[in-house]
């Protein structure tokens, strides 16, 4: 998000952009564990609780809102003012793989909360109004929290010995 | 009937199940054995599951077996969509990781021995050691391949990868036939003794697949050019020419599409270069105006076409044989052209040889085909027994007092074969045409120029001598087989099967196709009482092209079914048992 | 559908999950898709999205609109017979550089001319991928990664915007996979277009072409759309391939006649007016029915 | 035995024969004659030679008979390339403008009876005269033909050119009849009384060929979208439609190339509007991957093949029936599909509405089998019986409760059809696929999915109930003609003279060639004891096709010659009885 | 041939009499081609012309050379494999406007990218003349002579000019049928550019655009050779159609590689040595035959 934009973003637009980030990291999430699904990766759960940890997120967003009065405006996709090319909490799809380990996944997670977390401080420290100020702040707190949890998690996780990357099958040609 | 040993390899893509399975096949090899792989995959690109399907025996063999005797799961995933291409034996054995969960109930459902080896567990405890190693180690010593040949063929696969890779691999091996020996009781009978084998002559045995052995058989006879558009499962066939072509001077280009690959071909061949193209069904309906091209202004050039299931995109991984009607009868106007198959996968080489042969003898457009199961299963087999053919052409040779205008490209002659100039010699100046024209290629809408021209291209296909290739004849029972393709083998081993259950079959394979070699054909069957026509394919085209053309004995039941699975012996046997019991019935 | 619900883009997707290799590109020119479809609200049964074959040829299975998956390198003749013969519907043909440039690559050119109404998005990743890796009209010349051309395929690559802008397309953009929502919204744009529009996206194969994940460092964002197209023309010829954004929108008028809507209902001549033509009486009758 | 009198009008390109022939075919039309008229040309696009060839009757007449009983030769250019199309009846008149030089000895040789009549010198006197309306006007004498219906023709025919071209034409019509009436010794017995046609009905009659007929067929059934490629001898239907469709509120669209008229096609109807396209040989081969995507994901549509000298480009502008083998057999893979023909020229206008209703209800590609002789000979016949059958598709209607993804477009139903929807229609999404699917419509390699839709296509085609469309029978002989297409007619002639002479000759014309009716046909040979197949082929392409599927009496003769010259009655009735003659030697 | 003769124009025509309408403009182009031949005093059996179908298509029967007369629409990859095949000859591939750039476009398209060492001439008459006068891509959007498109096409004509150039052809030019000296010239040069040389021609169809006849006024002699590929883009920009003369002249290694000659006498790997590739021995052999 340009910060301009966002400094000057009502709380409405604010929460727009936040129930619309949760919503997208939670989709992603769900992208991606279908994907591994697909190709038999156990780091299909991983993805699953992700999403619905977004998801919860995501209520939580629009729980505010509803406390907030607000009705939340209709924008187009390409109408959000993210500061990339995506929403900053879904997760790059590009850095999937699929033969990527639980820390893979787990560190592909934590970019995405940092990301996110990154985006409501900048809000948090740059928009003209203070509700936003404040609910911005909360929320990159709150990202924050999940970024220290997945570190916790990836030490639980270290990377697998054998290159995991290195894949034994060629591809094959399916028509 | 072969003692043979068939077993199956299956785990998620990326796990190493197809290098294990091709190890395992080249290990066999240099043990001295024989044997086939096949591989299935899911529809993802890579990942996804696969399953290597290979069957090990002390003689040739190039049909798969009725079930599997031996089934190793690195993982289950998506296990289910193998299960009717798995089908096990009763007492079959089962060897999984427990670290990937139950075994799945449409495998337990078969069979009762199951036996658990945490490959995972025991290849983690070797540095950079790997399941998929673990799980070749143990399935070899389950299958009675000596240790020596896997580890030799281990060692020289990963050689460049370095010292630490190899020793992590033999490790692995080890740990593997630690587990199997672990569970000696479970060890499976194998047939053959481990050091019978003559390591010289096994050594000279080839171990390739249908497509490769097209690609060779056709270079060996001549092929000098080939341009081709990629598709599945036909594509080896270039890859391995692109591979090849340049080393004997001559060149491959790849198409914008399969109308440019045939037209490219068409024209390196009018330009006396023998050529060849490889495509799959999609891409030979793209051919079909220019093969009426090729008939009608004769030009010399085969087109390997590996069939798939059909129709339209159909199943491009799996095997049928289906394009036999398109093959034989997809021209529009009167346009004879030759269509060979080969019988197997070994048969490959020599019968893409005779296609260039006989396309470029007869100047006409000859299709071979082949099919997913010959052209991507790898076998190990005896190299041809007798030189492949060479083409040769009827080349036009100006006569001395010849004014520059007297050649007459198209002329009749008695075997309806026009000698063909071709650029760049002096005299020879004609245009090739695909219109309706006279001897000397001008375009005619005369009755006398039509006929003529329809008459000496149908003579030359029926007058030409097709020698011993046209088919092969085994046995020579009152029942009859006729097949052809890849379902020869399995219908060869059912009746193998039938001959040791008292029942002698008479199995006839056809590798001419069309012109349909009808004396030859009919006098195979002489005493033939009943017949059965044995061919993978929906709706009996094989048996309703031999209708059209032959006559076959009364009663002839034809026997068939679609892809995707393949064709097992087993149940061509149950068939002929039906027919058999028919005939007793009727007698 | 009921119209007052609004849908979101996931409502455009099919339960169907992607056989795609994580990661590829085409993951996201498919939410980017969605997007722009939930964008303009468009009712999923009034969007149909054709295609050839080819790894990005899967795509209208993973949507929740009508798709099409036909034979390789025939998406633009279907999807014209559609848009033509259905002017009501909003008709999408999407594949990838082999379907489009190399098999498909005379229904390119002619489509460009022809102008009707439908957007074209070709998922470009210079590579055969379904059939493991062969070069692609879009592969540089001395791209040596397939077993089918060792040496590279040695010859010039196909530049689909010029060629797009020679045959007389009126819209023509590019995009990158990497960036869902600018290519959401390029997509809208096309899809709003009153005639043939072209859409070449960026879309990384990282099973054939993993050095394409580098994609992202390369493009930018350099197009500003011009009206005239002499002036695309010029732009053009200092294109890098890596330019994103509407490069031409030719003013509506200009880009050729799209074919009028055939109004199915409008039935002027009736059948028995037709096979009047035919009957002997017509060969003494009024002048007008002479032909 | 119809009384006719045939006669043939020559000379160089831009003399005016064919003008002069079709006016005095629809002069007979007029006068409540009924009569075909065929052209033919040399290979020039203008100049270069003609020769309009007619046949006139009281009785509906679509065969050409076996000689000419008048030739009319405005002059003598290079007639020799019409010698074989124009066999003289021994007794036929020669009418020749002595200033264009002497009879060439190939018609001299023919015929004693030669009158000279200087054509060009008549007009030259005539103010803006020209030789052809002469020859016009002394053809329709000779023929028997009231002067009236020719001036009434000519006055319509040239009314936009001016009174004064008006008023020389119907000067050189009578020059033309008095030349005819000075040589009144040499008027030719015609048949019928001039006065007794009813000119009610007559005027009702139709006058057109078979091209026009079937785009009239598919507008009238449904057809509202056409995408083409101009080919001949099919170009007239794309006309002919191109000039209607947007009355009725449809599109004709003129494709790059036959790849994509097919597929636009395919794409119009799977948006639900009923589509056809038209072509040759040529086209037909470029369509055929496509046509297999049609079989794979149900997409009805008609392609109207029109037949043309092959292989390759063949000659395109004279006729065969050597289409059928890749109409019927040259799709890859297993495509079950419909092929009909019509049996006539008037008969491709029913023909082709049943063709559209049958894609429509079977949701197929069907393959109308038309060729040159039906397509391009214009003819007077009477209008169809009954309407024109009209398409009607079984359309997807979505249940109340129904949830949005329960739609399964290729569901299993009993008769294998299964509700279709098309876009617009809420609840209705699915990806129609060419990939082996799911009833969904979801690709799938799995063999309960490939051998369910395998059946089901192949259901829906065996169950439907075709009704009495599926051929016709005349007659009840133990002598049977199997035939099909523009071999009907001449082989019906050939069964009326046969009668004539004694003989009684059963005749079976088919219009549904696959999937081959043969209960039907079997029943219909109920009682015959020999047999003979009839074609206008090389190699039999119809008999084989008939041999593939169904129990011919034996013996069955194949009787079967090529293109370019037409079929006549004559040859066919000389083949009858020598069959009759073998048959009795044998009993 | 005895290589002392000196060959003439006529010597390379046939005995058989085209079928063409007298008047034309393929007679032009006839004779152009064989003065070209004449000058470059080629020997007849070494040079081949190939064609699809069409009126134009007809020529290579006219001619005394190797001919081939193919299908519709395929003579450029015919062309191209026997120009890949055997570099020792002289190949030219023509036909019509119909043949080439309708159903023919996509070989267009790809040979221009090829750069096989061969010749593309086409005669362009903005109609398809043997099959009765339908339009082709060249034709005016408003041109009504055909029944089929009695309205018109109604679709912007296509640029063979600038397509050959986007799709990169190394040497682009046009000439005229009525000027057979001049084209004669051109087409010289043509053959002995060393890659693919694009050759437009407008042959006018006296028989279904007698309009054309009047050509003659419209032709002027206008493009000086470029080297430059971007300045030929820029002068075409204001080309009207016609033009004529040498376009575009790409300095041989610019104009992508074409392919390098096959020699087939040089076997370098004998059969033996293939075979070996597939010996069990090799699994456990020497490295180098590793794949
Ligand atoms: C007529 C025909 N020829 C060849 C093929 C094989 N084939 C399938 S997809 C494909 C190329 C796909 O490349 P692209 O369109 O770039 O798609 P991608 O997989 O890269 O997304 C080919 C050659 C086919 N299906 N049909
Ligand atoms: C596959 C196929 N489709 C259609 C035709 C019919 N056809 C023959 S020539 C021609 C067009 C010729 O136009 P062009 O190439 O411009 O040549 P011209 O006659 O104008 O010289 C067509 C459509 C054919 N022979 N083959
Ligand atoms: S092979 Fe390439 S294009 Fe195909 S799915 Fe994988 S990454 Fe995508
Ligand atoms: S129709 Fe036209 S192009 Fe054909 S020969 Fe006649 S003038 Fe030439
Ligand atoms: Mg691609
Ligand atoms: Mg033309």
């Amino acid at each position: 998000m340009s910060p301009e934009v966002h400094a000057g973003a009502s709380v409405a637009l604010f929460l727009a952009h936040a129930v619309t980030l949760e919503e997208e990291a939670a989709e992603r999430y769900d992208e991606l564990a279908d994907t591994m699904a697909v190709h038999h990766n156990d780091v299909e759960a991983l993805f699953r609780r992700m999403a619905g940890y977004s998801r919860l997120h995501r209520d939580e967003a629009l729980g505010r809102a509803q406390a907030e009065g607000d009705v939340l405006p209709t924008l187009r996709p390409w109408e959000f003012a993210w500061p990339s090319p995506e929403s900053p909490e879904s997760a790059a799809l590009a850095d999937t793989h699929y033969l990527m380990d639980a820390h893979q996944a787990l560190s592909l997670a934590l970019t995405a909360e940092r990301q996110a977390q990154a985006f409501y401080q900048q809000v948090a420290d740059t928009s003209h109004d203070a509700r936003v100020r404040e609910l911005a702040g909360e929320f990159a707190e709150e990202e924050a929290e999940h970024a220290r949890l997945l570190e916790e998690w990836l030490t639980r996780h270290p990377p697998s010995a054998a290159a995991a990357l290195d894949d034994l099958d060629p591809p094959v040609a399916v028509d | 009937m072969t003692p043979s040993f068939s077993l199956a390899v299956t785990g998620s893509g990326g796990a190493g199940v197809m290098t294990a399975g091709q190890l395992l096949l080249d290990a066999a090899a240099l043990a001295g054995r024989y044997g086939l792989m096949a591989r299935s995959f899911g529809p993802q690109i890579r990942g996804g599951e696969a399953a290597a399907l290979l069957r090990l025996a002390d003689r040739p063999v190039e049909s798969p077996d009725d079930r599997y005797d031996l089934l190793v799961a690195l993982d289950w995933g998506n296990i289910e969509r193998f299960a009717d291409e798995l089908p096990l034996a009763a007492d079959a054995l089962v060897v999984a990781d427990p670290g990937h969960g139950a075994v799945p109930a449409v495998i337990a459902a078969q069979t009762g021995r199951l036996i658990e080896v945490p490959l995972t567990a025991l290849a983690r405890e070797i540095p950079g050691g790997r399941p998929n190693m673990v799980a070749l180690g143990l399935t070899a010593c389950l299958a009675g391949l000596p240790a020596a040949a896997v580890e030799t063929r281990v060692r020289r696969a990963l050689a460049r990868h370095g010292t630490d890779s190899v020793t992590a691999a033999i490790a692995c091996l080890d740990a593997g036939r630690q587990a199997a020996a672990a569970h000696r009781r479970a060890r499976l009978p194998v047939s053959g003794d481990e050091s019978t084998a003559d390591p010289t002559t096994a050594l000279d045995r080839w171990v390739l697949n249908g497509n490769e052995a097209t690609g060779f058989g056709a270079l060996a006879a001549g092929v000098r050019f080939c341009a081709a558009y990629p598709i599945t499962p036909a594509t080896e066939i270039l890859e391995w020419l692109a591979g090849r072509l340049p080393s004997v001077g001559g060149r491959l280009v790849q198409a914008e599409d399969e109308l440019a690959s045939i037209n490219m071909c068409i024209g390196a061949a009018y330009g006396g270069v023998p050529a060849l193209t490889a495509t799959s069904g999609p891409g030979l309906s793209l051919m079909i105006e220019s093969l009426g091209l090729a008939v009608a202004a004769e030009i010399p050039l085969v087109v390997a076409n590996v069939m798939r299931g059909g129709p339209s995109t159909g199943i491009p991984t799996k095997s049928e044989q289906t394009d036999l009607n398109i093959a034989v009868y997809g021209l529009h106007g009167e346009a004879p052209h030759v269509v060979v198959a080969p019988t197997g996968i070994a048969d490959c080489a020599p019968t893409a040889a005779w296609a260039v042969t006989l396309a470029e003898a007869l100047q006409t457009p000859v299709i071979l085909l082949s099919d997913q199961a010959l052209g991507q299963t790898r076998t190990i087999a005896d190299p041809p027994a007798t030189a492949l053919p060479a083409a040769r052409r009827t080349a036009f040779v100006p006569g001395p007092t010849d004014p520059p205008t007297a050649y007459r490209r198209y002329a009749h002659t008695p075997d309806g074969v026009s000698p063909m100039s071709c650029p760049g010699m002096p005299g020879g100046q004609y245009t090739a045409d695909g219109l309706t024209h006279t001897t000397s290629g001008v375009p005619s809408t005369r009755a006398e120029d039509h006929v003529g021209q329809l008459d000496k291209r149908r003579r030359k296909l029926e007058h030409h001598d097709y020698g011993a290739r046209w088919g092969e004849v085994h046995g020579d029972g009152a029942l009859a087989i006729i097949t052809w393709g890849s379902a020869t083998h399995p219908a060869r081993e059912a009746c193998d099967r039938a001959a040791a259950d008292g029942l002698s079959v008479r199995l006839i394979a056809l590798r001419l196709l069309s012109p349909l070699p009808v004396a030859q054909l009919e006098a195979a069957l002489a005493g033939v009482r009943a017949c059965m026509i044995v061919e993978h394919s929906h709706t009996g085209q094989f048996y309703r092209h031999l209708r059209a053309w032959a006559e076959l004995p009364r009663p002839t039941l034809a026997w068939h079914r679609p892809g995707p699975l393949p064709l097992r012996p087993g149940e061509i046997l149950e068939a002929l048992h039906h027919l058999q019991a028919q005939q007793e019935v009727a007698a | 559908m009921n119209a007052t619900v609004v849908l979101r883009p996931k409502d455009y997707k099919s339960a169907t999950k992607p056989v795609w290799c994580p990661g590829c590109g085409d993951f996201g020119v498919l939410n980017a898709l969605t997007k722009a479809l939930a964008g303009l609200a468009l009712a999923p049964e009034r969007v149909a999205v054709v295609s050839g074959i080819g790894c990005s040829s899967r795509l209208p299975a993973y949507t929740s609109v009508y798709g099409f998956h036909g034979v390789h390198g025939r998406a633009l003749p279907v999807a014209t017979g559609l848009a033509v013969a259905r002017p009501d519907l909003t008709v999408i043909a999407t594949g990838g550089d082999g379907d489009g440039f190399s098999i498909g690559g005379n229904h390119f050119l002619h489509a460009c001319r022809r102008n009707a109404r439908l957007t074209y998005l070709v998922m470009d990743n210079a590579v055969y991928g379904m059939t493991k890796g062969q070069a692609s009209p879009t592969s540089a010349a001395d791209w040596a990664g397939s077993k089918l051309t060792p040496d590279g395929p040695g010859i010039a690559p196909f530049r689909p915007l010029e060629i797009a802008l020679s045959a007389g397309a009126g819209f023509i953009a590019r995009g990158f996979s990497g960036d869902p929502n600018g290519l959401a919204r390029l997509l809208a744009e096309a899809i709003e277009y009153p005639g043939f529009a072209f859409l070449q996206v960026l879309s990384p194969c990282i099973t054939y072409r993993p050095e394409q994940l580098e994609y992202k460092a390369l493009v930018s964002a350099g197009f500003e759309p011009l009206a005239d197209r002499n002036a695309a023309f010029r732009r053009l010829l200092t294109d890098d391939g890596f330019t994103t954004g509407l490069l031409y929108r030719a003013p509506v008028s200009a880009g050729g006649s799209a074919p009028a809507p055939a109004d199915l209902t409008d039935e002027t001549a009736t059948l028995a007016e037709l096979a009047g033509e035919f009957t002997a009486a017509r060969l003494r009758g009024a002048a007008d029915h002479e032909s």
